[in-house]
């Protein structure tokens, strides 16, 4: 691999596993959010779902 | 204290004597073990001997984990850690005694599996005090992190496949320790044996002074 | 006379059910208490709370003076408790185990002598492994063990669990005894006839919380 | 749509950790600019030592969040007794510390072994450092487990940080052990890459994406914690559901004369 490709993957990889780490506690906390009928704007999540491209 | 933890630790003996896991069924194991590993390094001698240090404590990690695990389910067995908890025992007593007879009984393991690498690995002691200290700094670390580990993972229902988890990451030193230790003892590499076998008794206290101080609350919460 | 149990709107959750959900007992010591009920209904989660051993999480809870909430284990060694399970190590002869429970206990091997007796265990069944015991045997040894110890507050789950009819006699007749020298037995039991003639005061549990309780003061 | 306003404690986003949010994709995109576009590559190393602005901050990150782990531990085993909620924010906060922690030390990983296929042409040495991390992934990962496991939440929190603490402790014995077995071994075969000289744009370049990577984990860790505390209220609505669902079938008494088993 060459030196711009490595560091293409290792940011891409970064960005990815941060992003999806985010995402995921965006939504965990919106589901609960919505079981207790509270929370669940959808603006809350649309703000932070911008987040994915890190 | 230390009479209460000599019964805990006399008792879990002659539980042992009794029902003689530890030697008839994990030592025999371990030592299937080793042969395992010259399969897999194509009893190649001189690899074997050069290996033999690791290999002793590889395959002492796992049958002693084996044991860590029995020595807690025969108290989550019939309810008798109730029994433990209710019997106003000093919860650092019965740390120290199970730590005791784990001591002992992963001991015996290793006196079945020394002598067996020494004759199936042909390898040569060269300084027997050295092999000998290390071999009880890595036990006692062993025995320590094993009740404390051990006690946490117990009664649950994942503990076969947590405990481990849980115990080879804190015990890496003790194995990295004990086969550089090792490796002087049986001159196969010139080293500082010793110094590694401080490294384990300086491992093995301080979780001592975290297992005196934290198993009230880990038995309760058990 | 003091009061040994003083329980008030106590909660206690196991996992995440709410196995008592506001029970409210005084027992005075003692007293002769059984406790009834379905299964499920708190009986054993109530034995184990007064132990020490089910966490309180809600109310006031008091045995022999201590509080609960501030320190489970100080009422412990005071306390014999007999769960479902018998707390034996099958791989102990019955000697070794009695002579381990005594010694825990602070004790001499004859008073653990006397106890075995007590229950009715045969001398003969000493250096018998505790796996060989029967069901009512194992029983028997479960209970002497606590006998040993010599408790001020008894807890017993389904003492009369796997004994024969003569088994039950002689439990009955512990428990009386224990109780006319001062001693303070709370049991559960779903031996109704045995149970009631012999009780100074029945308590019935559903759902996690007392409904009847024929000597509430 | 209920309204956010007075009920700010059960929700995940506020006013601040939205701010933060923004400020923290901000950054992150400068970062990028800056340590992919405008920083040079470095004379030794070439376009590799762009690895170098995740790399690092993502270790500094990973050794922060342990550390808080570890002392919002210390302080739930020391604090949280007396206390009516028993200290569970401290719990709530080590365990989510915990998890971004484990998730930066496993970047730190990953963008060292992919650097160090293009520097030393191995993705894996057996340098301190690398299996110092490795151990310490290991051991996160296991606390992780410890934590999920269903049990008396108090038990859970108290459990968890014991183990929190023989890990911080285990910290120092690892590094120690491990570097010490690889400075004895092989003293040369270590230098293969050497070490960019981090001077004037790469250093602030280092400095800044530090700065950003921080703001990220701020976030990620606040959020976690609410996420926490909701799963928290969510257990205990369910538990006051069942207390009085139970308490209402109370009577009649059914259970009197029942004598199966």
């Amino acid at each position: 691999m060459s030196e711009v490709a490595t560091v293409a993957v290792g940011w891409g990889v970064t960005a990815v596993a941060v992003a999806s780490y985010a995402l995921w506690v965006l939504l965990r906390g919106r589901t609960i959010g919505q079981e207790l009928d509270i929370g669940g704007s959808s603006s809350m999540l649309s703000d932070k779902d911008s987040t994915t491209d890190q | 204290m230390l009479p209460e933890a000599l019964l805990i630790a006399r008792k879990d003996l002659k539980i042992e004597m009794r029902s003689k896991v530890a030697l008839g069924q994990v030592a025999p194991l371990a030592l299937l073990i080793l042969v395992i590993f010259a399969f897999a390094l194509d009893a190649n001698s001189m690899l074997l001997k050069l290996g033999a240090g690791g290999l002793f404590w590889i395959s002492a990690l796992y049958g002693g984990t084996m044991l860590v695990q029995r020595s807690f389910d025969l108290e989550s067995e019939d309810g008798n850690f109730d029994a433990l908890r209710m019997s106003n025992i000093d919860p650092s007593a019965i740390f120290l005694g199970k730590t005791l007879a784990l001591f002992v009984q992963i001991g015996i393991l290793e006196l079945v599996i020394g002598p067996a690498i020494l004759i199936l690995y042909e390898t040569q002691v060269s300084d027997w005090l050295l092999l000998l200290l290390a071999a009880v700094a890595g036990t006692l670390a062993f025995a320590v992190c094993g009740v404390l580990w051990g006690v946490m993972a117990s009664g649950l229902r994942v503990r076969t496949t947590l405990l481990p988890l849980l115990l080879v990451p804190v015990l890496s030193p003790v194995l990295l320790a004990g086969s550089r230790a090792f490796e002087t003892a049986l001159g196969v590499r010139a080293g500082d044996g010793w110094t590694w076998t401080g490294l384990m008794f300086v491992i093995a206290s301080l979780h001592t002074a975290v297992g005196l101080g934290a198993f009230g609350f880990l038995l309760e919460e058990g | 006379m003091s009061i040994v149990v003083d329980f008030r709107d106590v909660v206690a959750v196991a996992g995440s059910f709410p196995v008592l959900t506001g029970v409210d007992v005084r027992i005075d010591a003692g007293e002769l208490v059984l406790l009834s009920g379905a299964n499920g209904a708190g009986k054993t989660s109530l034995l184990r709370a007064c132990a020490g051993l089910q966490p309180v999480s809600a109310g006031s809870a008091e045995v022999l003076g201590y509080d609960l909430r501030v320190d489970r284990r100080a009422p412990r060694r005071y306390i014999g408790l007999l769960g479902h399970e018998n707390c034996l190590y099958r791989d102990l002869r019955v000697r070794e185990h009695i002579e381990f429970r005594a010694s825990v206990a602070g004790l001499k091997m004859s008073d653990a002598s006397d106890s075995l007796a007590r229950v009715g265990l045969d001398d003969r069944l000493w250096s018998a492994p505790v796996a060989a015991l029967s069901a009512g045997q194992r029983r028997k040894l479960a209970i002497a063990s606590i006998i040993v110890s010599r408790p001020r507050l008894w807890l017993l789950d389904e003492p009369h669990a796997a004994l024969d009819s003569e088994g039950r006699l002689t439990m009955n007749s512990i428990m009386e005894e224990v109780a006319s020298l001062g001693a303070t037995v709370v049991f559960a039991s779903h031996d109704k006839e045995l149970s009631e003639q012999l009780a100074s005061r029945v308590i019935t549990m559903s759902n996690g919380r007392l409904t009847e309780d024929s000597g509430a003061s | 749509m209920t309204s956010a306003k007075g009920r700010s404690v059960k929700m995940t986003a506020t006013p601040f950790t939205r701010a933060l949010g923004f400020l923290a994709l901000a950054a992150v995109a400068v970062m990028a600019l800056l340590g992919l576009v405008v920083s040079p590559p470095d004379v030794v190393q070439g376009e590799a030592v762009r690895m170098l602005y995740l790399h690092v901050p993502a270790i500094w990150i990973a050794y922060g969040s342990f550390a808080v782990t570890s002392v919002s531990s210390l302080l739930f085993l020391r604090r949280g007794k007396r206390r009516e909620d028993k200290g569970r924010h401290y719990d709530r906060l080590g365990g989510a510390a915990a998890e971004v922690g484990v998730l930066f030390t496993g970047v730190t990983l990953i963008t060292g072994m992919l650097w160090g296929k293009v520097t030393w042409g191995t993705y894996w040495q057996w340098d301190a450092r690398l299996t110092t991390t490795v151990l310490l992934f290991v051991t996160y990962l296991g606390y992780l487990a410890l934590r999920r496991l269903p049990a008396d939440p108090v038990v859970r929190g108290r459990r968890a940080a014991i183990m929190a603490l023989i890990s911080f402790i285990n910290v120092p014995i690892v590094h120690y052990s491990v570097d010490w077995w690889r400075t004895l071994h092989q003293k040369a075969s270590l230098s293969v890459g050497r070490r960019p000289e981090i001077t004037g744009e790469m250093y602030w370049t280092l400095l800044y994406s530090a700065v950003a990577v921080t703001f990220v984990a701020v976030w990620l860790v606040t959020h976690r914690y609410r996420v926490i505390r909701l799963e928290e209220i969510r257990d205990e609505e369910m538990l006051t559901a069942l207390i009085s669902q139970r308490v209402s079938q109370d009577l009649p008494p059914v259970s009197d004369g029942d004598f199966d088993e």
